[in-house]
């Protein structure tokens, strides 16, 4: 059985706990009951044995020590007879908000750079504010109202851009040898918005930090961000873009990538990509953006084009624009058509997915395909796996575990990224799609997709069929 | 109120039917609302006035002749949570401490189990049969059992599937159906299934980790932030079930000191079950690792300010609860003198 | 000897390692797989014993095994998921892997 | 050389005199008898392919043929019937004789 007290810090000296005599003490007459504090030594606690109360000698200092763990020793004699026995004897100090907010290194002030990455919550910078006492994290709300961190400013605009965001966790200092817990807040600067390309300014933002139970002098720290809001620019590298395209290549087919200059930098910057052609009747090819992507992915939108002779090689301007800004770039984009033309092999489904074979794969064409034929992925065939086997129009891109903008516009171009059917047999099912599979990987689009291992025989069909 | 027909009859054990009684008494009825509006839950722990105190204990005084004062729950009993919030509004004005629970609303385990499996029967089905292999793992073959018992393998599922969904794709979960799923599976499968699946003797890592992981901890507690204590009592006081339970445990796997097997109840079977009963409420608790048979909950202590201590008893009763830790242990060797008489 | 009629469409159960249900799982556990199996010759229609008759006479090619049937199919018609840990104690789960009820259909 | 994957469940048209329905009637009439035929692969669950993975391990024995179907079955999900004259030029109906509409079941 322990004894647990608990004594509020900067409480006046006095007794705070009566050590009771059992009520048989009188009326055995040779047996006799005494009480000891042990280690008590240099520590503010008493016992006085007359009263046998325990009393504390001095107001106590949480910040100082928060644990007393003395020894309660209880002495029964009976004649000669002597038994002893000992308790623990333990005092916890409560704490009081009596400490002021301190800068931990001393550095009230830190830079916070806005340049490529202008997205609502991004965190620009951190200052911390220590505090010796400690910060209950429940409940939660309580804490957040007691520590607060407001931006002091009166320009509306800082105030509508920036907010502060305040988390707390516990700390240790040790003075003199014990531990005792205090706290350490963090204040992060952080976009209250998406910031314009265009926006250029540097100015120094302040947060006060308020202990706002604290009633001593200093309650409260001002914190201090430089701020450098740096323009960027729209533009593409100096560089036209040439991509060549077999004329082979069905709709859907990747053709590549279209990029201003550290356009995979940029965060909250809203910027969409847009083909113009002068030469309308060769108009083969169209960018398509994700919603987060950063990039335009450059696709074969019309694929008769291509069996044209007549184009050979298609000239385009690209532009890229900003939403909010309106600012924008262009640059020049060579497609060159190569390659001769193949005849489409009958009786082939329209998407390569479907195919469970390599001979019948890499016999048929299909949505998506670059030269004319679905290409087969032959996988380790250990257990389930990422590295499954299957038919894909085009293996740099498909499967690759992401359901990319271009596969996403028909299901036929890689159900295996972006089926959400049911995928049957064993299988691992990603974000979108298949992660892994067993054996074989084939799907029906708009369907089930399964993955089985291809010793499973089914009878093969005859020519009836 | 009771004395019918010249006989005495039995006092109703379930606080439902107790509920129905007291409410075709008119006195009864009225002291019952009365005591609905003490019931901590409505004055959201708000401290009640002095008068507000008397007039809830006069409420319950009241009540001495009704047999609401001591009717109690049953774990497996179709209602369980209309049963335990009735209980809990007789019970809630006097609760002694924020944390002490009092009494557990559950009937007396010792007589709760109706259905008693031939465990030997069916671990001969399984090492007969060629399927199970020599495996060493204790976790491993008690998972062979529980595929021979139907209602063990379609619980088992029930709830490692719904604890599983979401989570395989990179989303989150259904914490609320998991903790759900949880629940049926610890009420509802006989001990002797459930009992060898949590409670298995590991030898090694592997076997240590699939103990760990038999009740999906990413899904039915984890979280990428570990919660203070506090706040986990807080959220399992608010709920009937989770309260239910934890007094059941504090009561059942109450340690004592001077005690030769460590319990005060000297009652390891309904330790055992109070602890299972834990299992799908917000203070599930789980062993912390795969090389120790160590159980806790899953929070801390840090940032506890003032109520350090409080927070420290709360965690102290899983995590260095000699009734509890020997309960387990002997549980164990139960189960590995079983395998070993298989073997 | 009288020759006795084949049984009904029923649930037959079988316990199966998980690795020998084929499909890739590496787990040691064992599960039960339920399955349909028995005749549905009761519930034929005029339908069936044409299809029988022209199959018997060649009038119809059969094709690949099982792609045209002269009677009612014995097949689940309610499913059951199985959950078990695979060897590296990660849950999975098998949706509509055993027959929890089997019936004659079509 | 490439193996054509198996042509889908689908109804097919066969003309048939009524005398090779084998059902007994005695007419000179021919009437249409149409019946489905075709695959079910595509609409398989995991309970199909198990189920084909323990018929070819021999884990399970199939018993008479169409007694354990590891795929839906190709089947009619409405029928019609047929009228005619039998020799006698007396009318006659067969009810559920022909396939109006095939589908994948079960």
């Amino acid at each position: 059985m322990d004894l647990s007290f608990h004594i509020k810090e900067n409480k006046p000296p006095g007794t705070f706990h009566q050590l009771q005599l059992p009520p048989i003490h009188h009326l055995c007459q040779n047996v006799s009951i005494s009480y000891k504090l042990l280690a008590v030594e240099g520590l503010p606690f008493r016992y006085n044995e007359n009263t046998t109360g325990v009393s504390v000698v001095q107001r106590l200092d949480r910040e100082e020590r928060e644990r007393y763990e003395l020894i309660a020793k209880c002495t029964v004699r009976e004649g000669s007879k002597e038994m002893q026995v000992e308790v623990p004897f333990l005092v916890n100090v409560l704490d009081e908000d009596d400490s002021a907010p301190f800068l931990p290194n001393g550095t009230s002030t830190t830079d916070a750079v806005v340049e490529f990455n202008r997205k609502e919550g991004t965190v620009l910078a951190t200052l911390t504010v220590c505090d010796a006492d400690t910060t209950p994290i429940f409940p939660i709300e309580s804490s957040r109202k007691k520590y607060t961190g407001t931006i002091s400013t009166t320009d509306p605009w800082i105030s509508e851009t920036f907010r502060v965001d305040h988390i707390f966790h516990e700390i240790y200092f040790s003075p003199n040898g014990s531990q005792v817990r205090g706290t350490l807040h963090e204040y992060k600067l952080m976009l209250n918005k998406n910031i314009s390309v265009t926006e250029n300014r540097s100015f120094q933002l302040d947060v006060l930090v308020n202990d706002t139970e604290f009633h001593g002098p200093e309650r409260s720290v001002m914190l201090h961000f430089n701020v450098s809001i740096l323009p960027v620019s729209i533009q593409f590298p100096n560089v036209t873009y040439q991509f060549t395209v077999n004329r082979n290549a069905q709709r859907f087919a990747h053709i590549g990538k279209i990029c201003i200059e550290n356009c995979m930098k940029f965060c909250g910057v809203n910027i969409t990509y847009r083909l113009l052609s002068p030469n309308a009747s060769c108009y083969a090819v169209g960018i398509l953006q994700g919603r987060e992507d950063k990039f335009g992915s450059l696709y074969v939108n019309d694929s008769s084009v291509l069996l044209r002779p007549e184009c050979k090689e298609i000239q385009y301007t690209v532009v890229a624009s900003d939403k909010q800004s309106k600012k924008h770039a262009k640059t020049q984009l060579t497609i060159t058509l190569e390659g001769t033309i193949i005849k489409k092999e009958e009786d082939c489904p329209e998407c390569c997915a479907v195919n469970k074979h390599r001979a019948e794969c890499e016999e048929c064409g299909g949505v998506g395909v670059l030269t004319g034929k679905c290409q087969w992925r032959q996988g380790s065939g250990k257990g389930i796996t990422t590295n499954y086997s299957t038919c894909t129009p085009s293996i740099r891109t498909c499967p690759d575990g992401t359901c990319d903008v271009i596969e996403s516009k028909d299901p036929s171009v890689c159900p295996q990224d972006c089926t959400n059917g049911n995928i049957i047999g064993g299988h691992e099912r990603g974000a979108h799609g298949i992660k892994s599979g067993h054996g074989i990987c084939y799907c029906f689009p708009r369907q089930n997709c399964y993955c089985e291992k291809d010793d499973i025989k089914e009878p093969p069909c005859d020519d009836m069929c | 109120l009771l004395c019918r027909a010249g006989g005495l009859l039995a006092l109703p054990r379930d606080c439902i039917a107790a509920e129905k009684i007291c409410l075709m008494d008119p006195a009864c009825n009225a002291t019952y609302q009365a005591l609905e509006n003490c019931s901590l839950d409505k004055t959201r722990f708000l401290p009640l006035s002095l008068d507000a105190r008397t007039r809830c204990r006069d409420a319950k005084l009241d009540l001495r002749s009704s047999p609401l004062l001591h009717c109690k729950c049953h774990r497996r009993m179709r209602r369980q949570k209309h049963c335990l919030r009735i209980y809990w509004t007789v019970h809630s004005s006097f609760t002694h401490g924020y944390f002490n629970l009092e009494t557990s609303p559950y009937e007396d385990p010792a007589n709760e189990e109706p259905w008693k499996i031939d465990y030997n029967k069916l671990a001969a089905l399984v090492s007969g049969s060629h399927l199970a292999g020599d495996s060493a793992n204790p976790c491993l073959k008690a998972t062979h059992f529980c595929s021979l018992n139907k209602k063990c393998v379609h619980l088992r599922t029930y709830y490692a599937s719904s604890c599983t969904k979401g989570a395989e794709s990179g989303g989150t979960c259904d914490q609320h159906k998991c903790h759900k799923r949880l629940r049926q599976f610890f009420e509802k499968v006989p001990e002797d299934f459930t009992k060898r699946l949590l409670f298995c003797p590991c030898q090694d890592e592997l076997c240590g980790e699939r103990r760990r992981k038999t009740i999906v901890p990413e899904c039915s507690f984890q979280d990428s932030i570990k919660p203070n204590c506090l706040l986990l009592l807080d959220s399992c006081i608010k709920d009937h079930i989770c309260k239910s339970r934890l007094a059941d445990f504090q009561q059942n796997c109450q340690p004592a000191g001077m005690s030769p097997d460590g319990c005060s109840q000297h009652n390891h079977a309904a330790c055992l079950q109070a602890y299972m009963g834990m299992i799908g409420t917000a203070m599930t608790p789980n062993y912390v690792g795969n090389s120790s048979t160590e159980v806790s909950l899953w929070c801390t202590c840090k940032n506890s300010g003032n109520q350090q201590e409080e927070c420290d008893q709360i965690r102290s009763m899983f995590i260095s609860n000699k009734c509890l830790k020997n309960t387990i242990q002997s549980q164990m060797h139960l189960s590995q003198a079983t395998l070993e008489g298989q073997e | 000897a009288r020759r006795r009629d084949s049984p009904n469409c029923t649930v037959r159960r079988l316990m199966v390692k998980v690795r020998d249900l084929g499909l890739g799982f590496d787990s040691d556990e064992i599960v039960p797989f339920k399955y349909c199996s028995g005749s549905c010759h009761r519930i034929r229609s005029n339908y069936d014993l044409t299809l029988a008759t022209l199959l018997q006479e060649k009038a119809i090619k059969p094709g690949p095994l099982g792609h045209v049937a002269s009677h009612p199919c014995c097949r689940p018609t309610r499913y059951e998921a199985v959950s078990f840990m695979n060897v590296h104690n990660t849950w999975q789960t098998v949706e509509k892997l055993s027959a929890a009820e089997c019936k004659c259909i079509g």
